[in-house]
């Protein structure tokens, strides 16, 4: 059973992907990491970004944290603000 | 209080939010937009946020300042949108009984709102743009 | 910009001062007069200057900071004559290219300032005033 | 042949004293360290103050330093600016 996680987009992955956010269909039971690897084959340039870490709920989480589609997901470039 | 706001950031109400009959001491940091980058010159940034986690993100290290240190009252003000050089792009604003909590506290607030909270700035150059740190 | 003076001290224009193109960063001090000392009641303070020797010694302050950091542009204003609670009796500003020279560099000029800079100020109680630091 | 030193007074060296400023004569070739003793033997209670130092033409002045009657000297206690 796959589910469809909506997945937030911001600074350079926004402008990779072209949009501000993006549906990534995954198998049931996925992980933060599963997610990463999917959108890294789908948009190869996001594997260029020094780091990419993905909040849920709008906190940072780890890569083996499973996710459910009622999270609020989105990707996290390197930030720079300041 | 701790903000992210696309209007001017405006210090005077800033330090009257802070002003109390405890504080000796006040520190302010301005993060400002600067002419040039690694000799580029820069036309103009554009910040972008991930409002509602960056607030708690910036929560969360303004509570840690107050655990650290002996802090009456904070602002934590970052922009968006696009902004031209001169402008304040982050205020942090710190009030202390004595200076040094003063200046420790702010300046561990910048250095660490620089690491964690999520928000994005692209530099725009006469030919080019880039996002700060997004590439090696 | 170094100076003493009776009037209240006015950030705005201190801000103003400091503001230029290259500067990616503003760091501010405010000395404040706060309610209490030592746990005692402050009803004011009287501040008092040799003027003409505290202009030099900050002078030679802010030189030797921009010895050491990258400044752009410093502000110096200490206040004299009678300070009532939630005056601002010092205001430091410091610009520079990149934070840490700001911090650095601010911290450093209120620090000597304390130590080498002819003003006195005296605490007034409600029974009884002290010249601060005069005696053991 | 004895000069005459005006020397201006601050905080609590002028509550001591009582006035602004103080003139003391001095032996001629008289250097700063003298006039400390001079000053603290008429006042005594300058010698309670944590540190007294001399300010010779506004800059702080060595207690060896010969004074001149066109010198503007003055006294230093513990300064506590901002």
């Amino acid at each position: 059973m796959a589910k469809k996680i909506s997945v937030l987009l911001f600074g350079i992955t926004r402008d990779i992907v072209g949009q501000d956010s993006v549906m990534c269909a995954l198998p049931q039971g996925s992980r933060v990491g599963d997610l990463l690897d999917t959108l890294k084959q789908q948009y190869p340039r996001l594997g260029d970004i020094r780091s990419l870490l993905v909040a849920v709920n709008s906190e940072y989480a780890e890569a083996d944290t499973i996710l459910s589609s009622k999270d609020e997901v989105a990707l996290i470039p390197p930030v720079s603000g300041g | 209080m701790i903000a992210i706001t696309t209007d001017p950031i405006d210090y005077s109400s800033a330090y009257r939010y802070l002003q109390t009959g405890e504080a000796g001491a006040i520190d302010f940091f301005f993060g400002i937009v600067r002419n040039k980058t690694s000799e580029q010159a820069v036309d103009r940034l554009e910040y972008e946020a991930y409002d509602n986690m960056a607030i708690k993100e910036m929560q969360k290290i303004a509570d840690e300042a107050c655990r650290r240190w002996n802090v009456l009252n904070y602002v934590i003000v970052h922009r968006k949108g696009t902004l031209l050089i001169g402008e304040i792009a982050v205020l942090i604003g710190v009030a202390t009984p004595h200076r040094a909590d003063a200046f420790d506290a702010c300046r561990y607030i910048i250095d660490t709102i620089k690491q964690t909270v999520p928000i994005w700035k692209k530099e725009v150059f006469k030919n080019g743009e880039v996002w700060v740190n997004a590439h090696p």
